[in-house]
């Protein structure tokens, strides 16, 4: 049992980083992302990538991660200068599918559908940190991390410049506002934390392949932040805990036939997602209309 | 020329086959009030997205203290000192009163604003200064897009006021303000322009022009027909037919 | 000769796109909502197909079962789903997580009912023969291009000339304008609502045919949707149609030139490059800034 | 939140904890890790049906003495799936015993697994990437290579001398193309022409074109899930009249039922439905009909043996009286080797797959016959 609850909880701490990083996006700078896992994905790739020909330290790992994932996110800036709102939405969509078709051709990096087996046990400067709890306590650190870096930035001037920018972006402009600059600011930071938690996935796993890093998981993602509720620094984490928790405590409900479990799961996963946006459209850590 | 702070030569801007914008030209001083008046579609907005950089001009050219923007970014215009207002507003809807004063007044060239505590301090201070004067006080915790109507246009003008910003364009800044806070307008603004602010403002409402205007530019149709004095401008029947909209 | 049967194969699957992805621009161009449940429409329609078939009934009575289940689907999206979190904050993305987890809903309740595998409508329609020697058309070609063809006729006969039409058209550009014809926009969003859907039924009971129905297709209908509406330029119908059209001849045509790994991707190439390079679409407006 | 959270937690726990004790009382936990919802679906169903019935059997044959416990786990086909419920039924439910498929939930669950010390059996496709994943993963299927191996004389008896290959790229596909790349010519064949496709490819009109313009003898197609029928309905659609060859993922029932499937020939273990002779494949078939209304496919009798593995392996070691947990049901794997399974005799390989005799089956009105 506390294997399992170690295993949801590390899970969930690099969800949490995730989801994280892209509240920065859509929270903070509105830009409806729904390509992170793209970028999820980059960071795995080159930290196992890392690990498995270099050197397996995790330090090393997410510094190469987080600036894959960091550069390659000028794939995303790009289209974020130019459109917005739903066009905007349809381009990450258009770069996610582009990306898992790449990822499951570029054989030489990313193994293709067969993945990267064997990443090797994770060391810190010297210090093996692979086993679980050891594990769990490094991810919550970088977790703790991420989360300070965007509250100390998103209490500065860069995080009102960026929601200045997300409110009403020509009036942002007038008063000076580089919206260009900021906005790929924002996209390289969001998914060079992506990247990050991308290579504590793929030392964690052991295992990586294209399947973890499909639309279902950006969709996935984006729901935890959508749910949770965009623009605060713990509803990313309300949203991580509850989607990932919903699923793993429905499989502990015993009168579901073995059969139709995975549907049944599906069903009331999906009535939830549909019911908490009816009832609580601003998420549930989000402060709703009306309220002062 | 020099001592102009703005001016405008020339400007042309079409969309597809309509003029909006056709050989204009204007001259802002300090201290002095300029009123753009004209009916509906005249072209006005458009001026001051051609100043402000927002729409590139087809033809004539800006001048910032005679050196011309003819290439610059909205934000590069702003960083001169051009402040604007938005017809419908423009507040950070999701951000508190006081974070929208404060937002207006970092340009953020990175992830920080450089300048350190002092700098901070002082913009801090700049922010409840404007929202003193613009009687935001009080709500200075409340997301913009909880506020009352009226309080919203202020906040607006808190935005630019705080930023120090010497040129100032207002578009229908007191549209909608019942007398009282209309009042409350009329005197902020006398006090900017006595503090050697250059303030442009398109407006309706004849009697605000008359309180708030030392000129008029009377555009029709993309073109400038007239400028002058006030009681010219607005003495003038043709004029004031085509701005309360006779059939055309 | 490859190339032509490859075109000729991509006006196929494009006429099937292009109707649905007609239907998701009409509800998007009246109501601004992003339909994300719209492929679940599908999916519903497709399935009602299937069971009246498997019952036995002639066709037009399964179509008219999928017409009236994807029309009700449709409808009730709106008036249970949309309508209650537009009272609310209800931003775009809201929306979408809501109209997402109706999906994942959809598709349960088809697993449950249906079961979990392919399934295909047995047609002596979809067996292709050779019309000259070396290129293959089946007779649902020509049904796949005609309902295709009438349908978008229809549509936008309807849009121009009727009372509603109009209404429909205003809705998103100006709607004021809706005030003075006195139209309630509460009846027009359900009106795009149910002609939106309905407009997945002939794609669905080609699909169901052809390419054959499973649970998950809900989400590859709305990713080609969602990418052929835009590529069409949001809310322009025929930009919609004609880009559902494209789409579904380059998936095709680009098989002649590249591995044919690439053939699904190469619709979402397109749209990536419409974005960069002309994001206002086919028939699009300037976007807005 | 915090609220819900605990409250979720705490269910779990109390749910859980019976779960724990009984694993230490009387029944053996065992585990199923398949995908239950989502475009896989069919799979789970298919492993899950055959799963019971060998549980039917083993209870009502008293193989045991202690009663089997069989929890259930969605994988969705994914690494991550895959890791969550391996780690759950791991140590939460206390399996000793896990059976799953697909090769990515394979790699994720298997270090988990390998900590664990769980005995993890696969009955899926094998590519020879899950060939000696882990000492405690094994296939109880041979893998893929053999499949094509045992085709190759049936072509060249027949002829079938240019195949074009379509594949999905993944290992699986990729073993089976350098196993005709390699094989053919030895044959006397050649490969047409291949064309890659993704997993979640649904259209093949453009790719039945290509095929017809290379002008083949037969086509071998190797993908799993819905996407089979698609690719046998469009190529039929769309005027490829050759014949059609797969690897034993072409002996799942939306296949067998798809019209278009007539004379589709697959490779398979040997899976003799009419004629086989022992006692274990008689009832299996026999139980199976009765219970289903139609023949078993290959992946039920997989996971039928692999049910049925757990229930030899354990009436081992309760034999011998030592308890039934992964590390001695392995050593008694190893040590035995040689089971009686339904299809005949079969004998685990070094390499963590089965070596089981191979046959050519056709599809024929909506059921398989062995031809070869």
């Amino acid at each position: 049992m506390i294997a399992y609850l170690t295993n949801l909880a590390t899970l969930a701490t690099i969800f949490g980083i995730l989801a994280a990083s892209l509240n920065l996006l859509i929270g903070y700078a509105g830009i409806f992302s729904i390509a992170h896992a793209v970028f999820f994905g980059l960071g795995a790739y080159a930290g196992a990538q890392l690990a498995m020909l270099l050197v397996p330290d995790l330090l090393l790992a997410c510094l190469a991660g987080g600036l894959v994932a960091g550069a390659l996110s000028l794939c995303l800036a790009l289209p974020a200068l130019r459109v917005r709102g739903e066009y905007f939405v349809a381009a990450s969509l258009g770069l996610q599918m582009m990306a898992v078709t790449v990822f499951s051709e570029a054989h030489a990096f990313t193994g293709g559908h067969g993945g990267l087996v064997g990443i090797p046990l994770a060391s810190l400067l010297g210090f093996d940190i692979s086993a679980p709890p050891t594990f769990l306590v490094v991810c919550l650190v970088v977790l703790a991390l991420v989360l300070v870096v965007i509250r100390v930035l998103m209490r500065g001037s860069f995080g009102r410049s960026l929601m200045a920018i997300r409110d009403s972006e020509s009036a942002a402009e007038a008063f000076g506002k580089n919206v260009a600059r900021l906005k790929t600011l924002a996209v390289v930071l969001g998914c060079a934390m992506a990247g990050v938690a991308g290579v504590l996935f793929a030392f964690y796993m052991a295992f990586v392949n294209v399947e973890s890093f499909t639309l279902e998981q950006s969709i996935l993602v984006m729901a935890m932040v959508i749910i949770g509720g965009t623009a605060t620094l713990i509803g990313p984490l309300v949203g991580v805990l509850l989607l990932l928790l919903l699923p793993a405590g429905l499989s502990f409900l015993p009168f579901i036939p073995p059969t139709e479990i995975g549907s049944v799961q599906q069903l009331i996963y999906g009535l939830a997602m549909a019911l908490l946006m009816i009832f609580r459209p601003a998420g549930l850590a989000g402060r709703s209309a009306g309220q002062r | 020329m020099a001592d102009i702070p703005l001016s405008v030569r020339g400007l042309d801007k079409h969309f597809g086959g309509l003029a909006a914008v056709q050989n204009v030209d204007l001259d802002l001083r300090p201290g002095v009030t300029t009123a753009l008046v004209g009916p509906n579609g005249a072209g006005k907005t458009t001026v001051f997205n051609l100043i402000t950089g927002n729409i590139p001009a087809d033809a004539g050219d800006v001048l910032l203290d005679g050196a011309s923007v003819r290439g610059l970014q909205p934000y590069q215009i702003a960083r001169r000192g051009v402040a604007r207002s938005f017809q419908d507003l423009r507040l950070f809807g999701r951000m508190s009163v006081r974070d929208n004063v404060l937002a207006a007044l970092e340009p953020a060239p990175w992830l920080w604003q450089p300048g350190g505590g002092g700098a901070r301090r002082a913009r801090a201070k700049a922010v409840e200064t404007a929202l003193e004067r613009t009687g935001l006080t009080a709500q200075a915790d409340a997301r913009a897009m909880d506020l009352a109507y009226a309080e919203r246009k202020f906040l607006s003008l808190a935005r630019i006021l705080a930023t120090g910003a010497r040129i100032w364009l207002l578009d229908e800044p007191a549209s909608g303000l019942d007398p009282n806070s209309r009042a409350r307008f009329v005197a902020l603004v006398r006090q900017a322009v006595s503090e050697g602010v250059t303030i442009c403002l398109i407006e309706h409402n004849l009697d605000i022009v008359t309180e708030l205007a030392d000129r008029i530019a009377f555009l029709d149709r993309g073109a400038k027909l007239a400028e002058g004095e006030p009681q010219e401008i607005l003495g003038d029947p043709q004029l004031i037919s085509i701005y309360f909209g006779e059939p055309r | 000769m490859l190339f032509l049967q490859l075109l000729l194969s991509g006006i196929q699957t494009g006429a099937i796109y292009a109707l649905t992805a007609a239907g998701f621009a009409l509800i998007f161009g009246a109501t601004r909502i992003f339909h994300v449940a719209h492929g679940a429409s599908f999916a519903l329609a497709g399935y009602a197909f299937l069971a009246c078939s498997q019952m036995g009934l002639p066709w037009f009575v399964g179509c008219l079962a999928a017409l009236l289940l994807a029309v009700g689907f449709g409808l009730a999206m709106d008036a249970f789903i949309y309508r209650p979190i537009q009272r609310h904050e209800g931003s775009f993305f809201t929306v979408f997580v809501a109209a997402f987890g109706m999906t994942i809903v959809v598709q349960s309740l088809i697993e449950l009912g249906f079961g979990r595998g392919f399934v295909v409508v047995d047609s002596p329609l979809t067996m292709a023969r050779a019309i000259v020697p070396g290129l293959y058309l089946a007779d649902i070609f020509w049904v796949a291009i005609g309902l295709a063809v009438a349908l978008f006729v229809l549509v936008t006969l309807f849009l121009e000339r009727t009372r509603a039409g109009i209404g429909l058209r205003a809705l998103s550009e100006n709607p004021e304008l809706l005030r003075a014809y006195g139209l309630s926009s509460r009846r027009l969003s359900a009106l795009a609502f149910g002609l939106g859907s309905a407009l997945v039924v002939p794609g669905a009971v080609l699909t169901a045919t052809t390419s054959g129905l499973q649970p998950a297709i809900a989400a590859q209908v709305m990713l080609i949707s969602l990418a052929a509406a835009v590529v069409g330029g949001i809310g322009s119908l025929r930009g919609a149609a004609l880009a559902g059209l494209l789409l579904g001849v380059v998936e095709n045509l680009v098989i002649a030139f590249v591995d044919t790994q690439w053939s699904s991707a190469a619709g979402f190439v397109v749209l990536f490059a419409f974005i960069l390079f002309r994001p206002s679409g086919l028939f699009g407006q300037a976007v807005a800034r | 939140m915090l609220q819900r959270r605990t409250f979720l937690l705490t269910t779990a726990a109390g749910l859980a904890a019976p779960a724990v004790l009984r694993a230490q009382g009387s029944p053996y936990v065992v585990g199923t890790l398949f995908p239950m919802s989502g475009p896989n679906a069919e799979y789970g169903m298919l492993f899950t049906n055959a799963v019971q019935l060998a549980f039917e059997h083993i209870k009502a044959d008293g193989m045991l003495k202690r009663p089997i416990d069989l929890r259930a786990q969605d994988s969705l086909a994914t690494p991550q799936g895959g890791a969550v419920g391996m780690q759950k039924l791991a140590s939460v439910d206390g399996a000793s015993y896990v059976m799953l498929g697909f090769t990515g939930v394979s790699k994720a669950a298997a270090p988990i697994g390998t900590r664990s010390k769980v005995m993890m059996v696969n009955g899926g496709g094998v590519g020879p990437d899950l060939a000696g994943l882990s000492p405690y993963f094994w296939n109880v299927i041979p893998l893929v290579n053999q499949e094509v191996k045992a085709l190759l004389p049936w072509l060249r008896q027949k002829s079938l001398k240019r195949i074009a290959l379509i594949y999905v790229d993944d290992p699986l596909g990729n073993s089976v193309l350098e196993q005709l790349r390699k094989g053919l010519p030895e044959a006397g064949g050649e490969l047409a022409d291949t064309y890659s496709v993704p997993p979640t490819a649904q259209q093949f009109a453009a790719v039945a074109a290509k095929v017809r313009s290379v002008n083949a003898d037969a086509v071998y197609f190797a993908s799993y899930g819905a996407q089979q029928s698609q690719i046998i309905k469009q190529l039929r659609d769309n005027g490829i009249k050759q014949q059609l060859l797969t690897y034993s993922a072409g002996s799942i029932p939306s296949v067998l039922s798809l019209p278009e499937s007539e004379g589709l020939v697959y490779t398979s273990q040997a899976a003799d439905w009419s004629s086989a002779q022992d006692p274990v494949t008689q009832r299996f078939v026999k139980d199976w009909r009765a219970k289903h209304n139609s023949d078993p496919s290959i992946y039920h009798q997989n996971y039928y043996n692999a049910m049925r593995l757990f229930a030899l392996l354990a009436q081992e070691l309760e034999k011998a009286g030592t308890p039934v947990n992964g590390e001695n049901l392995l050593a008694t794997l190893l040590k035995v080797r040689h089971f009686t399974f339904v299809g005949g005799e079969g004998t685990f390989q070094d390499n963590g797959t089965l070596e089981l005799p191979m046959q050519i089956n056709q599809i024929h009105d909506g059921r398989a016959q062995k031809i070869a």
